[in-house]
């Protein structure tokens, strides 16, 4: 069963891949992926995620569901801030263990995939010049074309 | 009454993040000409429909979806997470 | 540039990801792929790795600038271990930081197609039953074909 | 003389990780056919070279490599890292 956590404070990378990696320990490979707020140059103050309470957790749990049918997935875990977030800072990151690292690879891209583009978020940017929502990227919608 | 909520720059442009309706629109399309009718602050979020998405009951959907015994309906700019 | 550390004990994955996040700090996506010694349902007792010193360093090594260049990696790192390694221990790591996660993605599957394949390590296995040389997947030596 | 070395099973056959051998073989193949010659361990580790991998001076190559002015020849199965 996929875990799957909505936060709205930073979490700590490593030690959530440590706790996963352990309890995933059946699988030969383990990936890893996660978004870090950038800076910009130094243009970026602060990034506000919001979300859609309720849909949010349905979306990402449907999404895991399937990743973790299609490739026989050993576990797959995702964790997704909300709220403010600063340059330096973890937006999300998904986890998948397989027996094989074929596997745990294309789970990994195919969550991510989903999640830009299928879970409810919307990420607002505040540079120094003002505040403007994150535009989807037309190679977010496309890259869903693969599955 | 259907709850209809709005995120992100929809809900920006319209002013309120959620509310209830009292519509007969038979379809989501319908639902958004009728309000586009009702103020310009709606007419301003709905000018490119073609920018929003629409979740009905929290299931992503297209604008022909009916709203016969639908609890919520919801109208958001395309997603970006991750 | 990269970090490459052969190594002939156990390291923290959590730890060197959490390292590694921060020092590739511009980045917007970060993967990382762990190998596993998997226990094998309990028949496996552990696992024997032999290198190459000298011709190790320098195909890692190798591996690693070809994938920075072909997809401007901000970063990547390369832990591989020898010696005895019991089940549940991290055979190795990679992790690899772009602005984008595309880039991200590709470059740590190439990372380790290659190191499967053309970096000189060989996997021995001490079962219940006796020990054995772990013979390469054909798959593997496929798996280079895509680049 | 010409550093030879040995791994993994190849290693095992042979009973050496490394021995200087004073040869006048002009390729890998050469060398593998000399060394063959030599003593039934030889042979035996070299019995199916198409599973032996050959490294010449610590980069990988084929057995046609020539070995002038070599200064260490590695012989080994196919790689299984990672």
């Amino acid at each position: 069963m996929a875990n799957i956590r909505l936060i709205d404070q930073p979490f700590r990378l490593g030690a959530e891949l440590d706790a996963f990696s352990a309890a995933v320990a059946p699988a030969g490979a383990v990936v890893s992926f996660t978004g870090v707020v950038r800076d910009e140059g130094g243009t970026l103050k602060r990034m506000e995620i919001e979300h859609y309470p309720g849909m949010t957790e349905a979306a990402l749990a449907e999404i895991a569901r399937d990743a973790e049918q299609r490739w026989s997935l050993v576990g797959a875990l995702v964790i997704h801030r909300h709220g403010i977030l600063y340059p330096g800072e973890h937006i999300m990151m998904v986890a998948t263990a397989a027996r094989h690292r074929a596997e745990a690879f294309i789970a990994a891209e195919f969550l991510m995939d989903y999640l830009k583009s299928r879970a409810p978020f919307w990420k607002k940017e505040t540079r120094l010049d003002g505040t403007a929502w994150v535009a989807a990227r037309e190679q977010d919608e496309t890259a869903l074309g693969r599955w | 009454m259907i709850d209809v909520l709005y995120f992100a720059w929809v809900r920006e442009r319209i002013g309120v993040a959620r509310e209830a309706i009292d519509t007969e629109a038979a379809t989501v399309a319908d639902l958004v000409d009728e309000l586009r009718g009702r103020e310009d602050r709606y007419a301003a979020a709905f000018a490119d429909v073609s920018a929003v998405r629409v979740a009905v009951d929290q299931k992503l959907t297209d604008f022909d979806a009916p709203l016969a015994g639908v609890r919520e309906v919801a109208f958001f700019p395309p997603m970006t997470g991750g």
